[in-house]
């Protein structure tokens, strides 16, 4: 992997980033639903070379218990790296960067939960990245609130989240490993499509007030097109069971 | 911070939350007022600097300290920055002894990233031998005592403290052994990061809120901005939602209160 | 992985044993018979190495990672081998967060053994410059769904990732550093160890056992099996106990059964 | 700072010691009471360059509670050093000294404290320590007293502590950093005023027994002077509040 | 010591071990009963150069209470090797190592004890490893079986264990630190001598069938020997008892 | 120890304070007698020096291991003392597994500052090369049966582990290597130092207090008196308090009992 002190460019003559894609392109995207057998919905999700398998457990007994709540579900995730999944073996124990996006995938995702239907319970997400290039903690919520759904938990909408930023001086829709390391700024955002409210919002880098607003808007463009994947892979699981099995209306999913 | 701060009760979120339909606050600030501020810096000799930030009833002491170490492998020539927050319990009925909790981290982190981000200070000036040995800068954040919006006190404290830090100037012998002379030097700043936190109370945004505010908002978010006006990091927090309306309208916000508060205090 | 693993409900457990008094397995299958079993390598591409094994509802990933480091002292002619094991919250409902605790670490130093003391790896083909610098590999098991046996998965995951991982040829130079060539290499395998574990409920003896066998199990026992049929290491588990004679019979299947599985996904 | 092999002297021929006072002099010591919005009492010290912080919460209820007492508070305190207190980083997590230094300052304070008045309940006390320069745990202790009566906790008297040692052979009091490092010994003492009671009593390094009793005097001849400091500076704060509120009698320090 | 590079022989010409042991011979077991005043019950072992100390607390209070059973006792085991037991200093906070014998020494001793008589209570048994020179798990396990019977807990049989192993080719029984570290293959074995059921079973190193057989079958003749030394410290410990005090049946071990 | 140790029963307690208007004891010891005390050195052949005190019902094991490190950076030419102490669970039915609390804590403090006050090991003559390289000795201490008074116990065992350590003969090479001879050499012990507790129960001193006395007392002190009865350190403890008469009683006590302690155990 190059270092920061590469020279090289992420832009070429063409006007294409180093893996071939447009500003606007996004990496090709895979998601597989209700891929695991012990927890009660699952999503797998291949972004780039992202791989990122997402769990949920619950409605569930809290433990401990002291932590229930009396008027809604406890609503948990972990974000978590598997040692193989970086460049450098990663220590098993979680570092300080996945205690924080544990903390804000949690307060992006509960907003779309009907946490109040669930007193006393918790509901848990645990997101393991088995391979990480760069813009993991979008990929894990994307999954994640498939994840959901899969479990049969009802949910106000699909939560979808992509970043923006910048490289070499232009705005860019959903950065790489390499990007983000060598790039001037990233931008993770998640919205709730169907009101269009933003429910994740990180930055780092550089960006003037034009740079921002631009990079807003293609992330939630990005987010839109994202959306539509996730529809498709909630269907085509329900349309192989309802093949296969007595059809029963999908209620997890609110689609407009 | 979030919702475990229950020590501010029922009655005064919901009067918070009156108050506000008519554009009032509880401590009679209007939407857009920051509360009083204050910067004392250098307060604690033993450290290279440090500052004391009171921000209404908020109190955050910074100290940096100056160690050399070893540089990270993939950034060789860089000096090392580390932000560490201490919530201690005496700033707070909810904070408790222990290893910093998650509510720690993210402050520490979002304070790192508008320090680092900004590039407030050249780490490329604090390497001594490449790959080898780099200064490394600790900037320890200290709540004292905690009614709100440690994001903005806690970044500003640590300017401050970075600001005043001395340290014995040097000459890189050929062994790469320092030989320290008499005279006291000033870290390497080249930009005065500024954080601005903005929080969502039913449909309302108040700045700089105050603990009874924070425990009250829907959402909130804390915007660092740098030299120009430019936006160097965001952190969106809680769990509610902003439309992208009410993002440019914070963002045009921050960007004013953080040329006010630089010009206050971080100018020179 | 014992008693804690409540999820199997009594009447299940129940019918797992009425079923064996007619030598029936809850899921079909004859005493003898393994679950249906997968292995996929190489899906990892930021890994040196990596397998997925599939058994029956059970999935073990593993990812292999080759650094260099210092040699224990007491082998300073021997790369290092380090097998950790994370029972991941994903892969069932009464696995936590936090630290290894006893059943990880049990898992981990059974697998360990059984590819250390068969010599799969050639240990001394991983120095670099006795006593100061050897190769390190790094075996991380992670468990991914739990649907018991997890002994035999994670062996044959963790041997499947050593065969599929590749690290960049080299020349050491005459400081001990490290030269790096265009071509990849494989590691030097020479042994494919193979787990079989054997689960006795009312004293009948199954082999590989699904999870609710294991919890109505009784006791269990891994044994690991080199070359040529040899035993490479036994660990029986929880609170029953075996008689000689159901030992020996354990050890032919076990034989058996080894000879079949690694014919079958690590020939060649 | 010099280290241990350095060969001054900490006495000049004119018997002052390197900071200029004498043997018996205390370093000035300033008093600052209730300076904290959050805790429930709290007290600033800075006594020479020592600057410390102290915080009271309670009587409040017992977290975790299977600790709480059927006749009596539990009564906890924690001696905390900051990371920029001394010249070399401190690691936030707590050293083997910050926790005996916690043990021995709850032992010494706790007999005060009429904690058999709150049944179930705690009191807790947290010492930072912002900046060290030799005899934390004395001025620890010594603010400690003075922010529990500023919690308005009913206590027997104020406890006060000051060390005395030998340098360069002679008994001095109040050791500053360097003296302490470079001296022969350090013994510190708290007292409770009205009796005469020894309540915290530590020394290492090597005392005759005639400089033992030499210097136990005067480390409670220096503990009386630092006593009226702290009612002096509980006073004023009671006088300003006076002024300002509706007067009520102060109760919580039994002034004889 | 030497290390594993050394070429020396574990057998010499005459067909005997490096301590001068035969093949089938056990080094020399002394097992002394009741020799801790706190534990309900205790034994301390010397097995060649092995040193242990075992106490039992119990069946007591469970603590903390959660883990309580309604059925039966919580049995809990501790195997710990003191800083000191081994040639290089140890860290006292238990390895993976310790954690993993700590559970098979339960699993080895939980068959033979009564623990359905005691719900809701715990029996605790602390292993100490004084001096360490190979088979302290096997030697620890004899002796706790000791001292369960000397807590006067209730047992089916005594469970006692002895490993055997390959050096230089040949089947041994009672491995040496040394012919552990640089023989073939070390295998643990404990047993409920009444039955002959096998209750521990652990390998590592390298065996043919025909060997593994054959090791098995010494291991088993090697604890059949040590029983009779468990037995007999038993009996001399109630023989002198009955002589000074009020005899008093043994009911704690069945003897057939 | 503190009251964590309840189970003493109260009944005892009081019949332990009743006893005491008498100035009688429970065990039927005079207010100034120790209890009978046995040295036993040598038993751990693999521990560089070890011994086993004996003190009533108290047993305490000491280990010594000597290794080579760096020193800390403010003491570079003196080699390294670690006092650590284990309250290991078969001691008592109050200690429990797990990292040490506050009382261990406090009793490793207490007696390593007796051993280094008092100058009992000259740890300038276990450096090797200044700054570099000096020998670490680790004085592991294990209470096997606590019947009260670890602290006399533990500094007895201590002192007596380090007169029995032996350590191989060496010279130090030019490159800071050691190399090592034939013969044995002990540690630098140029002094010996005594700990003696007293506890306060009703106004009445006892010295070497039991379990049940410990429990009973409103306050403890311990006293370590090195050559020549000099005070070498001095730790009170519980939440009682001392008058300044009683504390110069218990120096005095102090002096005479380490002086028959000391010529009974540790001369020659």
């Amino acid at each position: 992997m190059p270092n920061k002190k590469g020279v090289e460019k992420l832009i070429n003559k063409k006007g294409r980033r180093i893996d071939g894609r447009k500003f606007d392109e996004l990496r090709p995207i895979k998601i597989d639903v209700g891929v695991l057998n012990k927890a009660n919905g699952s999503a797998y999700i291949e972004w780039g070379k992202n791989k990122i398998l997402v769990g949920v457990y619950g409605p569930r007994e809290v433990h401990p218990r002291h932590l229930s709540k009396y008027d809604k579900a406890l609503f948990r995730s972990r974000y978590h790296m598997a040692p193989f999944s970086v460049a450098e073996r990663k220590s098993p124990a979680p570092s300080r960067r996945e205690h924080e996006l544990s903390k804000v995938i949690r307060e992006c995702l509960e907003p779309t939960i009907f946490t109040e239907l669930f007193p006393r319970t918790s509901i848990d997400v645990f997101i393991e990245v088995l391979q990480a290039e760069g813009g993991t903690r979008c990929a894990g919520i994307t999954a994640t609130s498939v994840a959901l759904a899969d479990a049969g938990i009802p949910i106000k909408d699909l939560v979808v989240a992509c970043a923006s930023g910048k490289i070499d001086g232009k705005i860019v829709l959903d950065l790489s490993d390499i990007e983000d390391q060598k790039g001037e700024a990233d931008m993770p955002v998640a919205i709730i499509p169907r009101t269009g409210e933003i429910t994740l919002l990180q930055m780092d880098g550089i960006f003037t007030q034009d740079e921002f607003e631009k990079a807003l808007q293609i992330s939630i463009e990005g987010c839109k097109k994202i959306n539509a994947i996730q529809r498709e892979a909630i269907k085509n699981k329900y349309l192989v069971e309802k093949a296969s099995i007595e059809p029963e209306p999908e209620e997890t999913v609110n689609e407009a | 911070m979030s919702e475990n701060l229950g020590m501010v009760s029922k009655i005064t979120q919901k009067r918070i939350s009156e108050l506000l339909k008519q554009d009032k606050r509880i401590d009679g600030r209007g939407l857009n007022d920051y509360r009083e501020l204050k910067v004392e810096a250098g307060l604690i000799e033993r450290a290279a600097g440090s500052a004391l930030v009171t921000l209404g009833k908020t109190k955050v002491m910074v100290g940096v300290k100056i160690e050399t170490g070893t540089p990270y492998p993939d950034t060789p020539d860089n000096g090392v920055l580390t932000v560490n927050v201490e919530l201690v319990p005496l700033a707070s009925p909810k904070f408790e002894p222990g290893p910093p909790k998650e509510d720690a981290i993210e402050l520490a982190r979002v304070v790192d990233r508008g320090i680092r981000e900004s590039q407030a200070l050249d780490l490329k000036k604090l390497c001594i031998v490449s790959g080898k040995k780099v200064f490394i800068i600790f900037v320890d954040i200290y709540a004292l005592d905690f009614d709100g919006n440690l994001f903005d006190a806690s970044t500003l404290a640590s300017i401050a403290a970075l600001k005043n830090a001395k340290m014995k100037d040097y000459v890189i012998k050929k062994d790469g052994e320092l030989e320290y002379k008499a005279n006291d030097i000033s870290l390497p700043l080249q930009n005065y990061p500024v954080a601005i936190s903005t929080a969502k109370i039913d449909d309302k945004l108040v700045v700089d809120p105050s603990l009874g505010e924070e425990i009250a908002a829907d959402a909130a978010i804390t915007v660092a901005i740098g030299k120009k006006g430019n936006i160097c990091a965001i952190q969106k927090r809680k769990v509610g939602t902003f439309s992208v309306d009410e993002i440019i309208q914070i963002i045009n916000l921050s960007k004013q209160k953080a040329k006010e508060i630089g010009a206050m205090f971080l100018k020179g």
